[in-house]
């Protein structure tokens, strides 16, 4: 049902945990439904004075494509612009994962929306800081 | 790696005693039983030398079994031919909200077909209600259909007093006994039950392979059409080796069930006092004891999701299964586990371990010893929880 | 005493190579396909690839093959299951007279059930006029079925012509390939078919498992409900050592198709020429050649009847079957002889023989120098003939 | 399908054959429905004045138990009154072979007819004699 590279992924999956102070932070997700994810992320500049994401952490409750897709996603975008991490779509996470079950691609769509979720909340911040 | 295999519900080994009690029959006596030449003799008296075997098992008369292909196709048979075979006296069939999808969609099916279903609510622990049985029952009901044993929770319903009711108001009785049969003594006359449907992979028995008891005088057509096998209701080359295997895993069953019984029943306390050490966890169903499958222990753990838990298990050689919705193709959550009337949020963390034959102290304790840092390395990654 | 088995129509000896195949399946990687373990997902895995292969073998997707319990099953999934999911578009099937009883009957059954059906004659040898085929046609026809090989009399339909004629009308076209398939090559994409039945133990296969090519696209309903499995249209726990033995039966029969027909063909000739000797003998069915099963011989007899030949064969060790009358527990005689246009009195003196794999110009010998006596002795104590 | 008495007497059927100038012959049964029966018998006076069957034999085309029947038929009849013979009735005749198929048990109603009708054509020819 699942290809390798989502076992694999979700047996060694890559920056789960949480940021403590995070720049912003992304819910979503429904425990009643069975995943939840909490992105949080730190920003930084770059040289050419963009916003990148510094550092990225996702914690997962859900089931192994939601995991995977958690790993996957934050990996793909720890150092990206915001501008291009808001680009990253569901078929490019499952496209990563070497493909998702029909039935799961909710699960990329979860992690996207979280950590657009995320950006979302850094920039409120930024915005009533201002 | 170390293998212990604990998802004897989903399907168990054969047994290498039925594998050699089916071995001459796959190229030496081969034979179509419907033939008259001495191969095709030979195996129709292998055939009904494993009817009449069978039959007595559960105090059945030999021409009242039906050899299918399994569980799925003696529920479809029994519960669609019931119902289109008896429309003229009613529409109405009550059953329980805890059936296998074979009973269950089925009943959808013939719901979407214009008949009327009852779905009997069950209580915590998954038990029907007698009361709200019988009064389900009227002059339009032609069949209930209740599960012997819970696939899920090991919930094991009160099927003789069930069909002492369906025989005091004149309906058939069905009964599921794919989980039960073997684990469980089942006397059809005693129990009064009018049809029972088993599947010989959950006995150790081959795959492709089961039967439907159909009581004597009961109105009830054919599935398929064909040619004339079974006493008209199943058509199609009889699966000798399979049904010769059905009966020897059958009578291996009865022989061992109380040794069996014993065992596992004692595994399944040892389980269930490890797992109830991990904080916030609970059991699903009956406790251990006469009201549940030996061999099943349904698990609940909070703030964790069954198929990570699965996966996770299977990475250290241990199978288990889950009633978890990500599970499933459908995406919904064990309707059993809705049933028992556990919390949405709480469905999606459960974990089923059922034990078997070959099942041994030892491979618990490793159970229980990998299953604690599995649980506690999802709930360390799990935003629920609060911690 | 000498076995000489002529009866590989009926059903074959399960190859020993099949069997090797099976083996690990029965009690080492023995998981039910839908479990997410490792048990789980080696069977799933041993099903795919099964399911490939045996695709590649007709041309056909992995995703267009389902798996059923044999010929019988699909025939029925196939007929009902179009005939109802269609029912929109209109009620008229066309079929042959001379199909076997599963196509035949589910036919009569979607009859009753207000379906028209068109029944095609066929030629004293047993083909259809494609003709009369189209010219059946309607704007309310759904489904065309059409067996590939006659089960009795060996004849192979043109099922391509057939093929192209449905698809030009645009309704679809059915073929049961239980007898052809592994002795006739078939190409779904080329012959235009969009369902085909077979059934593993017609080609030394295991009993109790076969399956049902669909065309994707093709608008279906299950059978049975159930669980999710084959994409919905056939819930049950797969039937793992049974799949992986159809695939590899399938696969050596491919192998083995040209050697095997080019002897068949030989041994045929030679019984026909033997047999002919016999005065008021006759073969039944198209002349040994590429439009007849290879290993099928029908013989027909004046003055003796059937049963009691296969019986007196059986005595001397020689399994073979007859299309008569009193071997059928329906006591009609054979439809196929019918359709041809044999007289009633001649239908019940028939014989079939059919070759398999393991048959020898040894065994003819044996069977011909047998066979005669026992037309001679049945026709002594025969009143007709007015010797 | 067969009981093992029946599959017994298939293979040495008794009786089977024809009786050159029959005191009674009848002839029973359809070629086109697969079963054909000729009774042949021979009548004599037994100590007693009654007559009796001396000898009996059979004719058959048709299956296993058309062939059985045939056989216990004249088995039991040769050497019997007129009258007993009169008596035998399917039920005899199955009983007699370990039981029959249901869908067989037209055999032994046709082996019974047989004898009747070889009976009645004996007092036919007798009356018409005399
Ligand atoms: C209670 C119950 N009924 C029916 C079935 C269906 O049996 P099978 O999968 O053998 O068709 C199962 C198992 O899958 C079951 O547990
Ligand atoms: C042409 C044909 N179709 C269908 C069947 C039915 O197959 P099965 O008996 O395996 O169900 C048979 C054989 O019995 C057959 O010869």
């Amino acid at each position: 049902m699942y290809s390798k590279k989502v076992l694999e992924t979700f047996r060694f999956p890559k920056n789960i945990g949480e940021i403590k102070n995070p720049d912003g932070l992304g819910k979503v997700g429904n425990p009643t439904c069975g995943d939840v994810m909490w992105v949080y992320i730190k920003v930084n500049k770059n040289k050419k004075g963009q916003e990148i994401i510094k550092d990225i952490k996702v914690k997962t409750f859900g089931c192994v494509a939601a995991i995977s897709t958690s790993s996957v996603l934050t990996t793909m975008a720890k150092g990206m612009t915001l501008e291009d991490a808001l680009k990253i779509d569901k078929q490019k996470i499952a496209k990563e994962l070497g493909g998702l079950p029909p039935s799961k691609m909710h699960c990329s769509v979860l992690s996207m929306e979280g950590l657009r979720k995320a950006i979302e909340d850094y920039k409120n911040k930024k915005a009533s800081a201002d | 790696m170390k293998q212990v295999y604990l998802d004897h519900a989903a399907t168990t080994p054969l047994d290498k005693r039925v594998l050699d009690a089916m071995k001459p029959y796959f190229s030496e006596k081969f034979g179509n039983a419907s033939s008259l030449h001495s191969f095709g003799t030979d195996a129709m008296e292998a055939i009904e030398k494993a009817r009449e075997s069978i039959a007595k098992v559960i105090n059945a008369k030999s021409e009242e079994i039906v050899f299918t292909s399994g569980g799925t196709e003696s529920d479809n048979l029994a519960l669609q031919e019931i119902g289109y075979s008896n429309r003229g006296k009613g529409n109405h069939i009550i059953t329980t909200k805890i059936e296998h999808h074979a009973v269950e969609n089925t009943c959808k099916f013939l719901e979407k077909d214009g008949f009327e279903v009852t779905w009997l609510d069950v209580d915590k622990e998954g038990f029907v209600d007698l009361n709200e049985l019988e009064k389900s029952i009227t002059g339009k009901t032609i069949l209930v259909s209740v599960m012997h044993a819970n696939n899920e929770i090991g919930t094991i319903e009160p099927v003789a007093e069930i069909g002492k009711i369906c025989k005091s108001k004149g309906v058939y009785f069905h009964t599921d006994t794919v989980q039960s049969l073997g684990k469980e003594k089942i006397d059809v006359e005693a129990m009064n039950i009018d049809l029972l449907s088993a599947s010989a992979h959950k006995f150790y028995g081959p795959k492709g392979i089961g039967f439907l008891y159909v009581r004597k005088g009961t109105k009830i057509n054919p599935l398929m059409q064909g040619g004339i096998h079974e006493k008209g209701l199943r058509p199609g080359t009889e699966n000798v080796p399979g049904i010769v295997g059905m009966e020897k895993a059958l009578n291996l069953a009865e022989k061992e069930m109380e040794k069996e019984n014993i065992k596992e029943r004692k595994l399944a306390k040892k389980i269930v006092e490890g797992v109830l050490k991990i904080e916030n966890s609970w059991i699903n169903g009956p406790p251990v004891g006469k009201k549940r499958l030996s061999n099943n222990i349904n698990l609940g753990f909070d703030f964790v999701e069954g198929e990570s838990m699965v996966l996770m298990l299977s990475d250290k050689g241990i199978a288990a299964s889950t009633g978890s919705a990500c599970s499933t193709k459908s995406l919904k959550p064990s309707h059993v586990l809705r049933a028992i009337g556990l919390q949405l949020v709480k469905c999606h963390g459960s974990l089923r371990v059922s034990l078997g034959k070959g099942t041994s102290a030892k491979d618990i304790n490793y159970f229980l010893q990998e299953l604690k840092p599995i649980v506690k390395r999802l709930r360390e990654i799990s935003p629920l929880g609060g911690k």
